[in-house]
């Protein structure tokens, strides 16, 4: 395999570490998406009634 | 605060799914060919990139701290945190593509002569103490602070390393390699500022996705707080 | 009316899982003494050295005079004293050199060997202190305390490890300062503020009954 | 603010000097250092010379922290340091002061260690003393100053003892560079000239200001 033939797998060898951290990002920005909308209604129901200390 | 939630993430997120892959493209198909490293030289347009990103990094972090330091909020120590921690993250990309290139190129896991290399060293040593630092105080007033200054040390480590790297350079290995030079033909130029945005872009948005991560995490905790009746 | 010396204002300090002090508020006029009771882990000591100004207050605010505590400028520290459970005494020096060395940093003159004559250590005042028993600590950090003669004295169970005529000191310590200086004191012994006849107020679970 | 200073570290001179225990074992620590290493290379003298420079930096630098261990250790015995953080004196003066002390632990150590380590190594013809030494100086200022910032940061921390290390090294890396770049111009080799005694000098210019900076907020919460 000369240089030339050699490009397009070293491009994919790095497409795929690309890939790999996208995919990484992508599953903890969903999994925040989903807490941040309890977190918006569980701080919603704790405003109005407030803790007795 | 919810409106630019998506705003400081989405924006980056969808930055780097643009420029990194175009840099792949114009670093392979684009540029010509490096006349006697071949491929491995392609390993520029990222090994740099990630070096510098990895430097603004730490200097968010450190920016971050002063104005903990001055401002006194949880924000600011927690952007420090996260600042300092995306540094040491792109920091440990930068010691594995430096040697993968080294090694591709010049048969040496190692290459002293590679200043950027060695300061990097001096600053991967430096930054994981800045976590030992943090993790060994209990949570409070005083860790933030303690964290706040090691981070603002790191402003002066930085340029120290790289000139005492330098000093050193003409012993350790007279070879003096320079990568980075405005000499660059017109293509390698404009990939490798392709290649800075799309590093840049990519630590926005591990910062940002962290940060909301620490701040999810803080917002359960005041709440579990509260219904404990301690509001404080 | 010049403003209270001690202002806290709902003031909270956590050490991680730990809530010290829950909303404290407390105002001690210029001049007034005032006992702090409660059992131990009260936070009695969180409060008293969030008036200081060693800690940093989770929450509100915690003042004297009108500036905040942790951030007294010199000038306030001049005329405050902390004497807390450690005798903040360096353990390789002479009881006379940890006095000199406390008025030297306090830019203040007075006789050291009067101020140990009236703690009663004038005959160990040259012998390095790591040979002394927890009450002469206790009797030397109160003079260390009053020293400088100052106008806000806060002092952390003092009476701890004290003998008879030890706790008779620190009742006149306290007696000399009624009216001339603030004085607020954390104490397990209750019937002090009668005896001085000054405020007490009780802490239970670091909040403020 | 230089008189607080001062105090703070006449009274650890007066502490040593009582109690002596940690310079000694300082300089034994040096001097075990140097030997050891003698030894464990004993086989070449013909690399001797950066050998040796670089044996004696390697000792310099883990005998500084060995004594940084020790910074704070009188006042967090006896609780003085609420004390110092509530007499009216600049902050920045209790690491100061302290700094100063450290330095002339140092500096006394060397004194007699770098004699040792010239008879060890050199029967003739060694280095230029004047170099080494003034190198030496530059660093132990640096050394003092960012080494009693660390056993500050540390204070705070129950496992002090072994994060003091791991906080000051990396910091000292660049000293030794520059320091072992300095000693091997004293042996003549081509080192830029005064640059890496230049650099040393701005380490502790650099370091001395973010620490000065940032002492206000160093001991306390």
């Amino acid at each position: 395999m000369t240089l030339r033939e050699a490009v397009p797998w070293v491009a994919a060898a790095y497409i795929l570490v690309w890939v790999v951290i996208l995919a990484y990002v992508w599953i903890i920005g969903r999994k925040l998406n989903r807490l941040e909308r309890a977190l918006d209604e569980l701080e919603a129901q704790q405003q109005p009634g407030t803790p007795d200390a | 605060m919810r409106t630019n939630r998506h705003l400081t993430t989405t924006v980056p997120l969808v930055l780097s799914i643009v420029l990194v892959p175009l840099t792949i493209a114009m670093a392979f198909w684009w540029t010509g060919e490096d006349v006697d490293q071949g491929l491995s030289q392609k390993i520029f347009y990222f090994h740099v990139p990630i070096a510098l990103t990895s430097y603004i990094a730490f200097a968010f972090g450190a920016f971050s701290a002063a104005m903990y330091l001055w401002k006194r909020t949880e924000a600011w120590d927690l952007r420090s945190y996260v600042g300092v921690h995306s540094g040491t993250i792109f920091g440990t990309l930068v010691l594995i593509t430096g040697p993968l290139w080294a090694k591709a190129s010049w048969g040496v896991w190692w290459n002293w002569g590679d200043r950027q290399l060695n300061v990097f060293l001096i600053l991967f040593l430096y930054y994981c103490a800045y976590f030992m630092l943090r993790f060994s105080l209990d949570e409070g007033e005083r860790r933030r602070s303690a964290s706040a200054i090691f981070a603002l040390l790191g402003v002066g480590l930085i340029p120290m390393s790289f000139l005492a790297v330098r000093v050193a350079q003409t012993l350790i290995h007279p070879t003096v390699f320079t990568s980075i030079g405005a000499a660059m033909p017109g293509s390698f130029l404009l990939t490798f500022l392709v290649g800075m945005a799309g590093m840049l872009s990519l630590m926005v948005l591990l910062i940002s996705v962290e940060l909301r991560g620490k701040r999810t995490a803080a917002r359960v905790l005041q709440l579990q707080r509260s219904a404990r009746g301690e509001d404080a | 009316m010049q403003p209270p010396v001690i202002t806290l204002a709902e003031c909270s300090k956590r050490f991680g899982e730990r809530l010290a002090l829950r909303k404290a508020t407390l105002m001690v006029a210029a001049g007034e003494t005032v006992v702090v009771l409660g059992p131990n882990g009260a936070g009695k000591s969180t409060l008293l050295r969030l008036v200081a100004g060693l800690l940093r207050p989770t929450a509100g605010s915690a003042r004297i005079g009108d500036v905040e505590a942790i951030a007294a400028p010199k000038e306030v520290r001049a005329g405050l004293a902390y004497a807390g459970h450690q005798p903040q005494l360096y353990r390789g020096l002479t009881a006379r050199e940890n006095i000199d060395l406390h008025l030297r940093l306090h830019q203040a003159t007075a006789d050291t060997g009067a101020l140990l004559e009236r703690v009663g250590l004038a005959d160990r005042a040259d012998e390095r202190i790591d040979g002394f028993s927890r009450g002469m600590l206790q009797r030397l950090a109160l003079a260390r305390a009053t020293a400088h003669d100052p106008v806000l004295l806060l002092l952390d169970e003092p009476a701890s490890g004290l003998d008879a005529d030890g706790r008779a000191l620190l009742d006149a310590t306290l007696r000399a300062g009624i009216g001339s200086r603030t004085q607020l004191v954390a104490s397990h012994d209750h019937d002090l503020a009668e005896r001085l006849g000054v405020r007490a107020i009780q802490l239970a679970n670091g909040g403020l009954a | 603010m230089i008189g607080a200073a001062l105090t703070i570290a006449r009274v650890k001179f007066v502490l040593e000097i009582r109690r002596r225990e940690v310079i000694f074992a300082m300089l034994l620590f040096l001097a075990a250092t140097i030997v050891i290493v003698r030894v464990a290379l004993s086989g070449d003298t013909g690399a001797g010379t950066r050998a040796a420079a670089g044996m004696l930096w390697a000792a310099v630098v883990f005998t500084a922290v060995l004594g940084l261990l020790r910074t704070f250790a009188a006042e967090h015995e006896g609780g003085v340091i609420d004390a110092l953080l509530l007499a009216p004196i600049d902050r920045a003066s209790i690491w100061l002061g302290t700094a100063l002390a450290q330095f002339g632990f140092l500096t006394a150590i060397e004194l007699v260690a770098v004699p040792v380590w010239w008879a060890l190594f050199f029967q003739g013809g060694g280095p230029s003393v004047g170099t080494v030494v003034i190198a030496l100086l530059l660093a132990n200022v640096g050394i003092a100053l960012v080494g009693t910032l660390s056993a500050a940061l540390a204070l705070g921390a129950r496992t002090r003892d072994v994060l003091l290390p791991v906080l000051v090294l990396p910091l000292l890396l660049p000293v030794v560079l520059g320091g072992v770049t300095a000693t091997y111009g004293a042996f003549g080799e081509e080192v830029g000239g005064l640059r890496p005694l230049g650099f040393l000098a701005l380490y502790d210019l650099v370091f001395l200001a973010l620490a000065w900076g940032t002492s206000e907020h160093l001991l306390g919460d």
